[in-house]
């Protein structure tokens, strides 16, 4: 844990804010999945909120970030508003995505965050891709790519570090090892545990971090964002953190003993860093009191927009497959004709 | 007769092969400690060992391809791609090396592979999770492709599958796991080359697969109410076609739909709408239909998704309509 | 009119789309120094600058990945996929990625991203390097789906893809590319929704695209000969598919006939005799014809891959097999 | 170059020689593909040999080999008749896989050799995968994968190399580095282009070697390959080589300057044997001539071999399609009935 007393306050109780903002969240998506109102697949970051929250601090709003189906806590701290993430959660029209990809599926153009991917490993030459684009046009933005230690054994880990490394383009590879993919442990998944080392590959800087201490994330971000902001080529950071919840909604966790996950909830980022906080007499029983009291207002009132959001009028299942295509009324044979297409017009 | 489920069927139907060969091993992507994202391989682990039942990392075109090499090697390997979904990262060891090997190298190699994935939708899992490429499987020559519908064919392809000298594909409906059926309890292997008439009928043809097969029956039971008689024709095996079958059915009922959770454009469906067309025309009395999926990646909310699936409601309402003509 | 080479029609467009919007830029496997595997862009990293004609890694999935990262974020890329055959490597992003984007993102995202590949067989390069996958790429909602089998199409549709804001897939037949044609020299962007007839007829029409379209008409003509008036029609557009042009052909002419090299089962011909099926059924004096590749892993020796192929003679021969009917 | 003396004589010759066949076999398909006698693609060894017939040198007959399409010396090193090579490449029926293949797909069930895979990076996972079976099965056996430096840039490079090194299979990942991946030079395609050390990432031994020396090649494969048989898991040599001529046989070769080529071309891993074999007096010009006449011979055979060969019957197309699949008369209708299958009598 950092010890630098200088941080400041304000600062210090945002980071635990946002820490919290997320656990309460997902804790009450929890109790929505039970009564029905959240489906599909739902995978909690309970554990692992330092890591989202530390992060995201180097970045500017003109940042882009690519993240996975694990992504609560990175739409939350990036400030897409609660209401928006948990309409989407319920598959409302008023969320994020009008309510197409609930859980896994979160995007918010307006604050460049490009999903929520689900195909595990599929995002990072999105990210690659996104970076191009920025090189090409000469801007300064990093492209943030989130991805769990399971995604390194994919072939697009590999080739995606390879063409940015190669091309030097501005993306922060963020991977957070959480020690499991699904049920699978890291050392039955990787033959070199060391996931930062692998970055010498590439011919790129690679380092882990201990993902449980916020301010460490913060520091280690921000000093590999500089670099890649600067024109230093792609960086590889090792969150190391835990998820202390199953994998997703369905799961027996026979792949791992209680006491481990006791062990680690021992090192809860926001116990810790509450403590710390405390320690440092940065905050006291009444500051969390107050905190724990705007948030679960501010879930009431998501959970509230939530509620009141539209369905999508099934009329509109297929809006959107093509831009500006309208309604195809499921009839294949004129297609041709229900899809508007503007040849010589168009930007 | 036992009750079983398809996900317990598919886990003796595992079972069962792993202790007839020593030459069958099992792996995939948590099919060990988790014992399966369905459950399929529930206690595997434990009974045959880590050697036999392998947890892979996340690399889905190299477990695959290692299966096809194992296999050369002499092995009778059974992959578990977790989904249809994911296995468009192994689609390259599948069409380039296990589908081309034999006839390629001059029949010298064969590769008998087993490979098992969960296919479809309709569990709001949203648009990279609900894919049924299934159709797309069967354009490739060289390999099996086969969907079980009911308990016994969920336990008994396998078993035959195992014993293939060819590569099999075997799609199981991810819907299907829980639902309970009749098992006989020492049913072995089954036939993996015909389809079957699963509802006798004789004023239409309903012809489908995999997790299409029960909404069709029901739409058969809805139908019979009105007083149209629905024959229903579960395929079990994509490639190759079981034609002889649908053919005698056409030329019986005169009429004939196909229902198919995959987007129309391009589904099988098309396919065997051709195959009536070429060997059926003169039978029927009005065009086939199909019922597919809308054209659209499927999306999480439950209404959404109910409108792009193919449904029982759907189903009747076609035949309906045929009818009318 | 200038007569030119379709690989050079492909060049001059990439050209022009080069020039036209500086956010284009081309992007693959060996499209820089070497100038590409087809020539197809010669002269362009010269031109424009390594910044604008990339050289890639072999890394199909993440430069087809970073072509759909690149379009969300601005750019216009054009990416050549070699092959069609390597393609398979990329398709977790084209169909999980590239399809989905816009629609599952509530139309907040668009991704214009055009992907230029070569495709088909007939050239005795074996298995692994012959396969025609244009039907598979058509099953999928999302993206558009060209085969252009003219030298003004080969130009033309690059230029109307650039301007599209969703993705385009450009499937040109490598048997083609030595083909000379007439160009108008300054021809723009055409038209890419609508499938086109190349021949009038009145007998019997020939449904086909891309490399098969040339086969098509050399058989028209053969057919003429015999008193056989084919008309031939040129799908161009395979997603979405332009069936108004098809079942409007075979309103006058009554049969049809479809023409597609890829494996029969599962072909894209399967589809188009699907939607005669549905639309056309009562204008049909028999059943739709279909005419494909053998289900086989494509050979190498001449004799054998022209077997295996649609072939001038074939198409005839079940042209003729219908009118007996 | 390897100094050391005591090599012997035999031996040293029959390397020579090896490499030898490779160039005449090769050359003498160039005349033969501008005959047309030879069709497709056409990817020529000629400046390699010293990889395959150095390598080739520590396997047994009964470990596995995977190639690529760039295959033609490992399978004669292997011992394939050249007759049944160049057969392969009239795409007659007398070839090694019956015609069907062509340049780069050769098999040979016999000798183990499973292609001929003219995918980039395709038979890595095949290779994992025979290991895999061997290693199930308690065979001491290893598999030699091949692959060109343009392979390391595919995800099925990483994850080969992360599920052989998790499982320790026995496979010998060997890499033919001739700085070029078609057109593009190893520094384009790889942001690290110490391809030996990429080893480090999954934990193990990498090694690069002299692939214009021989002896240095069979030197460091026969330690590799011991170490690789003993237990040890996969191990990644890196062969740097060259290759004196176009990618195939249509490439203009505007991405390599002549004099590179030329300059490459000093360091003729056969002139450069053969002056060595001479100052160790080894090797007198008869000897040379000699050989030279033998291999002469057996390439005059193998074409007439070729020429008198069959061509697969028509009838045949489809034959092998699936195993015992009798001719399949395109008639999708009636597929089911074509594939015989044996359900319960099978092995
Ligand atoms: C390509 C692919 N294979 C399998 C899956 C199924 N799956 C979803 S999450 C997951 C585990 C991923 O682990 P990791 O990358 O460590 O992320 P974590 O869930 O631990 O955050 C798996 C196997 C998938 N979505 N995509
Ligand atoms: C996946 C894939 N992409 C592209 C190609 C086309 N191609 C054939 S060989 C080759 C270059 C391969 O280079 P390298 O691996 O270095 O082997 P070399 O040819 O130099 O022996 C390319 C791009 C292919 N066969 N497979
Ligand atoms: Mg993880
Ligand atoms: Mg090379």
């Amino acid at each position: 844990m950092s010890t630098d007393k200088t941080i400041d306050r304000q600062k210090a109780l945002e980071l635990l804010r946002q820490m919290l903002r997320i656990r309460r969240f997902e804790e009450k998506t929890v109790e929505l999945y039970s009564l029905g109102k959240i489906r599909g697949f739902l995978h909690l970051y309970i554990g692992e909120e330092a890591v989202a929250v530390g992060a995201l601090q180097a970045l500017t709003p003109e940042d882009a970030i690519v993240a996975t189906y694990r992504e609560h806590g990175h739409a939350l701290v990036r400030g897409t508003p609660a209401g928006s993430l948990m309409a989407e959660l319920y598959g409302k029209a008023n969320g994020c995505a009008r309510g197409r990809g609930g859980s896994m599926h979160f995007f918010d153009a307006a604050r460049r965050f490009y999903g929520g991917l689900a195909i595990v490993g599929g995002g990072l030459p999105i990210a690659v891709g996104l970076a191009l684009a920025d090189k090409l046009q000469d801007k300064a933005r990093v492209t943030a790519c989130f991805f769990g230690d399971g995604a390194v054994a994919e072939g697009e880990f590999h080739e995606s570090l390879n063409l940015a490394a190669l091309w030097k383009l501005p993306v922060l590879f963020l991977c957070e090892n959480n020690l499991y993919a699904m049920g699978t442990a890291l050392a039955r998944h990787q033959s070199q545990t060391d996931i930062a080392r692998k970055a010498q590959a590439y011919d790129l800087p690679g380092e882990a971090v201990d993902g449980m201490d916020v301010l460490a994330v913060e520091a280690a971000t921000k000093r590999a964002t500089e670099v890649v902001r600067g024109g230093g080529g792609p960086y590889l950071l090792e969150y190391r953190t835990y998820r202390f919840r199953a994998h997703s909604m369905y799961d027996a966790e026979r792949y791992r003993t209680k006491e481990e996950v006791e062990q680690w909830k021992q090192r809860d980022p926001i116990v810790i860093f509450e403590g710390l906080l405390r320690e440092w007499k940065c905050l006291t029983s009444d500051d969390l009191a107050r905190m724990e009291a705007a948030i679960a207002a501010e879930i009431a009132d998501a959970i509230a927009f939530a509620e009141a959001g539209p369905w999508e009028p099934v009329e509109d299942l297929t809006k959107d497959v093509y831009t500006e295509a309208i309604n195809d009324q499921l009839s294949a044979l004129s297609l041709s004709e229900q899809k508007i297409r503007k040849l010589r017009d168009e930007g | 007769m036992i009750k079983t489920t398809y996900r317990e069927a598919v886990r003796t139907g595992l079972r069962e092969a792993l202790k007839s060969d020593p030459r069958v091993f099992l792996m995939g992507e948590d099919v060990g400690r988790y014992g399966g994202t369905y459950a399929c391989s529930h206690g595997l682990l434990e009974e045959f060992g880590p050697e036999r039942v392998r947890d892979t990392p996340l690399s889905e075109s190299v477990f695959v391809g290692a299966g096809i090499g194992a296999a050369l090697g002499g092995m009778r390997p059974i992959v578990e791609v977790m989904t249809v979904n994911f296995s468009l990262l192994a689609l390259d060891q599948i069409v380039n090396n296990a589908a081309t090997i034999r006839h390629m190298s001059g029949g010298q190699f064969s590769v008998p592979l087993v490979v098992r994935m969960a296919t479809g939708g309709g569990r709001q899992v949203a648009a990279q999770h609900s894919h049924s490429l299934e159709g797309w499987y069967a354009h490739i020559p060289g390999i099996t492709v086969l969907t079980p519908a009911t308990v016994t064919d969920a336990r008994g392809m396998l078993l035959a599958s195992v014993r293939e000298p060819d590569p099999v594909f075997i799609f199981e409906h991810a819907y299907l796991y829980p639902m309970e059926g009749e098992l006989e309890e020492e049913v072995g292997p089954v036939d993996i080359s015909k389809a079957v008439v699963r509802r006798p009928g004789r004023d239409v043809t309903i012809i489908t697969f995999g997790g299409s097969l029960w909404k069709s029956l029901e739409a058969a039971d809805r139908l019979a109410a009105e007083g149209i008689e629905a024959e229903v024709i579960d395929l079990r095996v994509l490639r190759p076609l079981d034609g002889a079958t649908i053919l005698a059915s056409v030329k019986k009922t005169h009429r004939a739909i196909i229902v198919d959770e995959a987007w129309r454009t391009g589904s099988f469906a098309a396919e065997v709408s051709a195959q009536i067309m070429e060997g059926g025309f003169y039978d029927l009395d009005g065009p086939v239909a199909r019922v597919c999926s809308a054209e659209v990646p499927l999306p999480y909310p439950k209404h959404l998704e109910d409108a792009a699936l193919p449904s029982v409601g759907s189903i009747v309402q076609a035949v309906r309509a045929m009818q009318g003509e």
